[in-house]
């Protein structure tokens, strides 16, 4: 591979990745036949610094590999990002935590196959990152899924000492019951168009 | 929609537009492996009726409809030997070509001279569908975000402050879970019934602390001061774990102790 | 601010956000005391486009705003971040989908007509989902059936600005004029409903 496309395709998978990236990992994004040696790619490495120079963001070499940071001194500016008010969590998101909550520990494609429809990585790295869920383990079939469980930080959120301190099936069902004070709209089954709006209009409201 | 029975399909086939129905039937066995795959193919009547007619290279706007009517019906017939459940979208469509076949076969009168040609609405059908088909692959062709190009993921350096979280109420998941429960069949929400959160909550915490290349010795798993209760319920998590293979348990001869390991990882 | 500095600014905002971001997005991320105003804002980024022609990647405007993606080029390398190939969508999925970009307003019912199949509840949640669709609002029939759009996700998504960049509906041929010869019967009335057809589908082409 050319010297300039190999410097290209290095910004490419540097911009998007999600983690620093060592040496030993970049020379793995690339084929035999794109003929490439690790020092070719430390080279590309050393014009892509150069040319960042006059940039915002700057190629930093940490412990665990190579990564593009924003610099410093924009970083009052690149704040405001997180400034803007606390969004509503999705329809999808409080399905996919409820499903953790009550069927753990259950993989991505468990959840999946209840909710009917594919849960976005998305979801799954926010609860994560708000430590609600981990991954407990890995379940014993082919491709060895990830198993996810709620967290003590979960229960500390919620003021629960223990998960049987969630509301048990039945219930759930008196949902109305349970939380007078909130008013819901009758939920019976003939309400089924009208759920499906609200649905709707939660969903949207992310 | 009009309701003929298809077996109006089986009236012998018409001279079309002075010509006669041409071509013999092609060869239309197909194993029945290989059929369900290839119904899996069709997004319909209109996209079935659409291969019949490209295939062999038939004139959208003059269907011989004699001829695609009679093929149309042996993929039906096909269909309904293997798989029971057929949409009932191709009956209704076998009816409408049983039908649409029949009017051509009357003779025009002059009283029926302002009437429209019997096909032109199944072929204005058909154009319609073709093109959404046509704009469908359009679609997927697009260059899209995650196959053909990624977003800048730079990291964001930025001050040390609280990033605020959205707040959830805890009857949120509640009412999250209730719906699941009202789309999911009953079976699914019988089996969750049967569990109870503790034994699920239990299970988490031991596959935490399980690993599997050290061993966990199993009267550690209990803790005495949890009670009855406390212990059944580990006991319950336990088997779930082995059921659920997620678990070993390991014993080396009768009476030593007994260790519990997470479940080996086949690869790795 | 200095045009370089504001240059520089933006270049750290838009790599390190989320999502796109338009001129009056942006200018919020400046304090009055920055002095910055939308026309700074546009040059500057027209300078950033012309900088980053050279680079693995590059500044885009979809219909919500800018943003950084990499080029198209590099896709076969930058995608082996991720171990799972690109999900491939269903024939049902994208058929429903360009029934909702090209006739929306449009409800189940007549996607289901047009499509001669039923359409899965499962491929209307998962566009729902995914964002690219929503109610739009209730056809005035009898149960009020929802009404179907596109999102400004969905534009983002496939890289386009507006909807007027999607590629034209094949044209639907004629049956009659093609074969006057048949001339089954008085042209009229058809002719009129015909083209009434044919103006109904272009503006919702729009």
């Amino acid at each position: 591979m050319q010297a300039e496309q190999l410097k290209k395709t290095l910004d490419a998978i540097l911009l998007s990745a999600e983690k620093p990236l060592p040496v030993d990992k970049l020379i793995q994004y690339f084929r035999p036949e794109d003929v490439v040696n690790s020092n070719d790619i430390r080279e590309a490495l050393t014009t892509l610094e150069e040319e960042t120079r006059e940039r915002g963001f700057e190629l930093v070499r940490t412990a665990s590999g190579y990564r593009y940071k924003t610099r410093e001194e924009y970083k009052q500016w690149v704040s405001r990002h997180w400034e803007e008010k606390p969004k509503k969590y999705s329809r999808a998101l409080l399905e996919t935590l409820a499903l953790i909550v009550y069927r753990q520990p259950i993989t991505r494609a468990e959840i999946e196959e209840i909710r009917g429809v594919a849960v976005s990585s998305h979801i799954i790295k926010t609860l994560q990152e708000r430590e609600w869920i981990r991954i407990i383990g890995h379940k014993e079939v082919p491709g060895k899924p990830a198993m996810f469980g709620t967290t003590r930080q979960f229960l500390d959120y919620f003021n629960l000492k223990t998960l049987n301190e969630m509301p048990p099936l039945a219930e759930i069902q008196d949902i109305d019951k349970l939380y007078p004070e909130l008013d819901f709209k009758p939920q019976n089954n003939e309400d089924n168009k009208e759920q499906e709006e609200q649905q709707n209009s939660r969903a949207s409201e992310q | 929609m009009h309701s003929h029975p298809p077996k109006q399909a089986e009236l012998p086939f018409a001279i079309v537009e002075g010509k006669p129905v041409s071509t013999p039937p092609e060869d239309l066995y197909i194993p029945p492996q290989a059929l369900e795959v290839f119904l899996d193919t069709f997004e319909g009547p209109l996209d079935l009726l659409l291969y019949l007619i490209k295939r062999q290279n038939l004139d959208i706007l003059d269907i011989p409809i004699a001829e695609v009517t009679r093929q149309y019906m042996e993929y039906v017939e096909m269909m309904r030997t293997i798989k029971l459940d057929l949409a009932a979208e191709y009956l209704v469509m076998a009816a409408l070509l049983a039908e649409i076949k029949s009017r051509m076969l009357l003779p025009r009168h002059e009283e029926t001279e302002d009437e429209d040609d019997p096909r032109a609405e199944l072929v204005r059908r058909l154009q319609e569908y073709e093109r959404f088909k046509q704009a469908a692959e359009n679609i997927d062709e697009l260059p899209r975000d995650r196959r053909d190009h990624w977003s800048s993921n730079v990291e964001a350096v930025r001050e040390q402050k609280e990033t605020p979280q959205p707040d959830v109420e805890l009857h949120e998941i509640l009412l999250a879970f209730k719906d699941i429960l009202m789309r999911a069949d009953m079976s699914i929400s019988h089996e969750i019934q049967r569990e109870s959160l503790s034994v699920r909550e239990r299970m988490s915490n031991m596959l935490a602390l399980l690993k599997t290349d050290s061993f966990v010795e199993f009267h550690s798993l209990f803790t005495l001061e949890e009670g009855r209760m406390g212990v059944v319920v580990t006991m319950i998590a336990l088997l779930e774990l082995l059921k659920e293979k997620l678990a070993d348990i390991v014993q080396s001869e009768p009476y030593a102790p007994i260790y519990i390991q997470a479940a080996q990882q086949a690869t790795d």
